[in-house]
């Protein structure tokens, strides 16, 4: 079972990519900030993971994302949290698209538009919701990663989207 | 001979081993929710009592009578909360021919109401806080005595504690409003809504006394526990011994507290309650005449078997310790594990709890009213159970505290044991300084943002939701559920219909 | 600060409490058997050694030093069994620069040969059973000591105890067969295969005194512990304090223990083993120059640390009490759990353990390297851990250890729960009358058959194999792989080719 | 899930029936030598079961048969044994036939005859190995349960059975 995923975790110094790749379960590598680490891996019977990394430094949690791409990760009695949003699972995904500058947010998976927030020309901060989107039940607020002008708005409340189906064109805001 | 216990959770379980200790039966009572409960599993006998609302299940006397008429149990315990300060629930057991363990009826009544219990202790010559004789039943009488002994005043229901009807009054224009809401929860909690106003001290410590008493007339003070650390009116955190408490103003709280017990010829084990001011000066609060949910650091450190001497008194045995023969070694530090989360303003978190791990080893003790696999109900007060650490002094005691929690795994609910982890690390708490207002206000700080994962902790995170079987995807769908039931939550509390068992 | 423990199991767990007590970071070193232990779960840091065989990983001194080179551990604690009685391993320690939690390696050198202990002790007044006086290569030598003492005489592995290489020898013509044997074993298990001999004390009891010393000579003997419940030599269950001392022997036994602690200038913690006969004469045995599995009774009824004491001591840092602040309240009794089925002789019983459900509450400690998903490998001595109950007095200690053992619940092995639940049921054992060879004489009789169900019993029986999963049909398929397992195992037995860790 | 199950259990005073039957898995009714009670059961999520029976008694532990037909229960520290067998999972079974007091062992599944112990004419003893049958790579010594003359031998070892087929007949020793 080979496994590939890739997340992006969201810091206050920005977000990091961090690639989880493993043949076995068991040796896995975590391509992340500090580079690819080869992280030897196993699950217990309790449904905790044990992680021992390359300088011997040992970790046993659990962790559990959030339909809001939030993790809950615990190790004992602490709690950590970090946005580790996966693009399959963030109904919406902003990708850089050919002409640069440009991120154009498309659904990820079918779901109904809720409400629509902004319209062309809208200068938007980082967190700002752009459109509330539903799937599976759940609702979903898209938004901004960074501030950014509204250069399209292509979807409407209530209309039913495709997967890939572009819903917002943003561009990034001309430092002014 | 067999024991029933009317009451359920940790301290069902509580008491069900000091009868195994004794060889006494156990039986246990249930309600719809709670058939697979660890305090079910463990009992010789176990009885259904209805459906999960409390008044027809825990609080029903009737249908606890019948369990105990069933089982040919001979003895009933009440624990805390629940009936454990009915006076009529004594009464029915005793005219039922069962040996009620705990305090006579007439004890329980006289404590019960806080104005009684105030006069008695007056009579004592026990210093009382300043605060109304009678119970009220309309705001006038009350608005007198705040004029008189001048505000910040405190409501509080007289016919139970827990911080249920509890409001504090800082202006003469929040009375009427504060009052309204008091005596609406009091009604709710205790079925009466009659409530008494006190002088409000500031930034008083609670210290109470534990009282060990026998049928034979021997009353012992064993110890004193510092019950500060506390949300709401609701203790959070105990300590024994108090780091505020040196010996002589010790000795006062004892002959204070052997007072309170003599005026009602008190023959269990029960607490004195007082509020010892910053200047040193302390008053009488209230007695609970029944075992309290932090029994357990003073058995640590005083050596003793607080149940086991409830069981013993009941049956008309001697206590099986005179003052004399009880010495403190060391200090206890216990934190009660509830299904709230703190970050989230305590708002409690029901469910099913996947994952139960207790720490273990030198001077760790859990009583625990859940294991893996069993569900929080909503019905009830969401206590879990207790953390407690005993030490050589209170250094080693937070210590292997703060060990213990590193060991601690709750999943399926949250709870606050991110609290205890955070309290743990403060140098104000470290040192002792704190006192009943204290957690709130270092609750409004920022204290329990969980912190940001290291480089390390975010590998740990990324291989759990990648390798394992709840990667997002899948989380989406089981998590679905707990967070629709989180909803469901939500709603219930705001509609404030939600019939608690009293909370202590 | 970093501390690595050259150990597994719970004692690795139990260094690594101390450790997070006093906030030093954990290393834990593991075979491949245990990626995924307990001991290697909570550590902060974690280093592979090798496959299972303790040879390659557990005794294997160079991979232990790498491990503390690659983590920059400067502390290195042997806890017991496997290196902790190995000077050689002490002395690799110091030499690689890091800092021994223990004793000096001479003292371990003396205190490990059994005859120059004796010498020692001899030199320093202090009672030694009649024995040979140099370890013996070849059996003559025994054979004149033996026709001058007169039989029974006890065959000793010089170079390590624990019930290795150990063998009572009733008449002359045995002499021959048991030496051979007795050498095999102690070579297997030691890596020296010389033997001595001693005079065969009839039912005498196995009374131990803790010692607890620092590196600026003070010496305290913090307590005796009673040992005498053994099976063939190997320590089953024990208490604090011994049910047959009375305070004056006390005395003599703490000065005889101290004189042993002073003759080697000791500076950790040791524990000094005397033969107590009935008469009253006691014998020096031998000194472990290490931790004790049993410490842990010391610890509940003497309220020390004995883990942090070690490490301090070997930080140089004063004892954090004297002889006068010490002092003992209560009674402790432990049971040391072991995967082995004593209805079958003490089969061991290796697998993976589907359920480890401990007991908790008043008085209940449990130190314990398994939890519910572990696996118990062939490979090592099958101990899973100690169940502890303290209570005020011998007769509450044996209540809570009976009331603890019925919330007990191990699941997927056989272990020596069902012996323990029996023996505290004894009058004999109750009344603290036993000595040395009393458990294998007990062992001898009826007791360990299980009883027949009763009618209830065989219901909840018939409920469990009918309505779940596991009916009798899938039983076999599941059951198969573990009795596969089992026969596996007794194969290997057979064998003797089982390359053990020594068994303490 | 309707659940029927016949077990016989083996005890000191004689084999007692034990029928267990259950629409829900939660009331189940037991219908045993103490007449039938219905156990109010609950599985436990590490496995164990508790039962409270119309006494309001409660049991919880956990059993698991092993192939000897021996169940291992225990409670706590508490290990009890009792012979349960189930007529399904003992390779063969003994049942009265038409014309009383003669008993025949038929298999209960196909197997192979390893070893016949006995001949037309011996008497045999409760709990004498008459032959052992091999099923599903277990190998299972068919016993007679009481004392009884055998009457006919059907089977030679290596031959191998099918379901029903006819293996020893047993006629009850005349008391003498």
């Amino acid at each position: 079972m080979t496994i590939r995923r890739r997340l992006v975790w969201r810091r206050k110094e920005g977000p990091a990519e961090l690639t989880v790749e493993s043949r076995d379960g068991r040796k896995v590598t975590v391509d992340g900030p500090a580079g690819p680490a080869l992280a030897d891996s196993a699950k217990l019977a309790d449904g905790r993971w044990s992680v021992i990394l390359p300088s011997g430094r040992q970790l046993t949690g659990r962790a559990a994302s959030r339909p809001d791409g939030r993790v809950e990760a615990w190790i004992g009695a602490r709690r950590i949290h970090l946005e580790l949003a996966d693009p399959l699972r963030d109904l919406a995904a902003e990708s850089e698209n050919a002409d640069g500058g440009a991120m154009e947010i498309r659904a990820q998976i079918p779901g109904r538009v809720v409400e629509v927030f902004v319209v062309p020309g809208d200068v938007v901060a980082a967190g700002k919701t752009l459109l509330v989107l539903e799937a599976m039940k759940m609702q979903n607020e898209i938004r901004a990663d960074s501030p950014a002008r509204v250069a399209k708005v292509e979807c409407v409340a209530g209309q039913t989207v495709e997967t890939g189906a572009l819903l917002v064109r943003l561009e990034s805001e001309p430092v002014v | 001979m067999k024991l029933l216990v009317a009451n359920r959770g940790e301290i069902a379980v509580r008491i069900f081993r000091a009868c195994r200790d004794m060889g006494i039966e156990t039986v246990a009572v249930y309600s719809d929710a709670d058939r697979t409960a660890p305090h079910v599993t463990m009992a010789d006998y176990a009885v259904r009592l209805g459906p999960a609302p409390s008044i027809d299940s825990y609080l029903s006397i009737p249908r606890l009578l019948d369990a105990a008429k069933k089982t040919a149990a001979s003895l009933v315990h009440p624990g805390y909360g629940f009936l454990a300060e009915s006076a009529e629930f004594a009464r029915a057991c005793v005219g039922a021919g069962l040996t009620f363990v705990g305090p006579s009826a007439e004890a329980i009544e006289a404590m019960g109401s806080k104005t009684r219990s105030r006069e008695l202790m007056k009579a004592a010559g026990v210093p009382v806080v300043p605060g109304t004789t009678k119970p009220a039943r309309d705001v006038t009488k009350l608005a007198e005595f705040a004029r008189g002994a001048g505000y910040p005043i405190f409501l509080k229901a007289s016919a139970g504690g827990g911080g249920k009807g509890m409001r504090r009054v800082a202006r003469e224009e929040d009375l009427g409003a504060a009052f309204a809401r008091a005596s609406a929860e009091a009604k709710a909690s205790f079925g009466d809504g009659s409530i008494y106003a006190e002088k409000l001290l500031e930034s008083p410590r609670h210290i109470e006394v534990q009282i060990a008493a026998d049928q034979h007339g021997h009353r012992v003070a064993v110890g004193e526990r510092e019950c500060s650390i506390q949300r709401r009116q609701q203790k959070v955190v105990e300590e024994c011994p108090s780091p505020a408490v040196a010996s002589d103003l010790r000795a006062k709280l004892f002959s204070a507290a052997l007072s309170a017990a003599d005026a009602v010829g008190y023959d269990s084990c029960g607490t004195v309650e007082f509020l010892l001011a910053p200047d040193g000066s302390f008053y009488f609060l209230e007695m609970n005449t029944r075992l309290q949910v932090e029994h357990p650091v003073t058995e640590e450190v005083w050596g003793v078997d607080l149940v086991t001497e409830m069981i013993r008194a009941a049956l008309g045995e001697p206590l099986s310790f005179g003052s004399d023969e009880l010495a403190p070694h060391g200090h206890a530090i216990e934190c009660r594990i509830y299904a709230e989360d703190a970050a989230r303003n305590f708002a409690p978190s029901p469910g099913v709890v996947s994952l139960v791990r207790l720490p273990d080893g030198p001077g760790i003790r859990s009583d625990v009213g859940v294991e893996s696999g069993s569900t929080v109900p909503i019905d009830y007060d969401p206590m879990l159970g207790k953390l407690v650490a005993h030490g050589r002094d209170r250094k080693e005691a937070i210590a292997r505290l703060s060990r213990a929690l590193d060991e601690y795994e709750i999943a399926g609910v949250d709870t606050t044991l991110p609290l205890f982890r955070a309290l743990v690390r403060d140098p104000e708490f470290r040192d002792g300084r704190y006192h009943t207002q204290w957690l709130d206000g270092w609750l409004a700080g920022p204290r329990l943002e969980p912190r940001d994962a290291s480089v390390e902790e975010a590998i740990l995170a990324a291989v759990c939701v990648s390798i394992d079987g709840n990667s997002p995807r899948e989380g989406i769908l089981d998590r679905g559920s707990r967070w629709g039931q989180v909803a469901r939550v939500e709603a219930l509390r705001a509609a404030e219909t939600l019939p608690r068992g009293t909370r202590r």
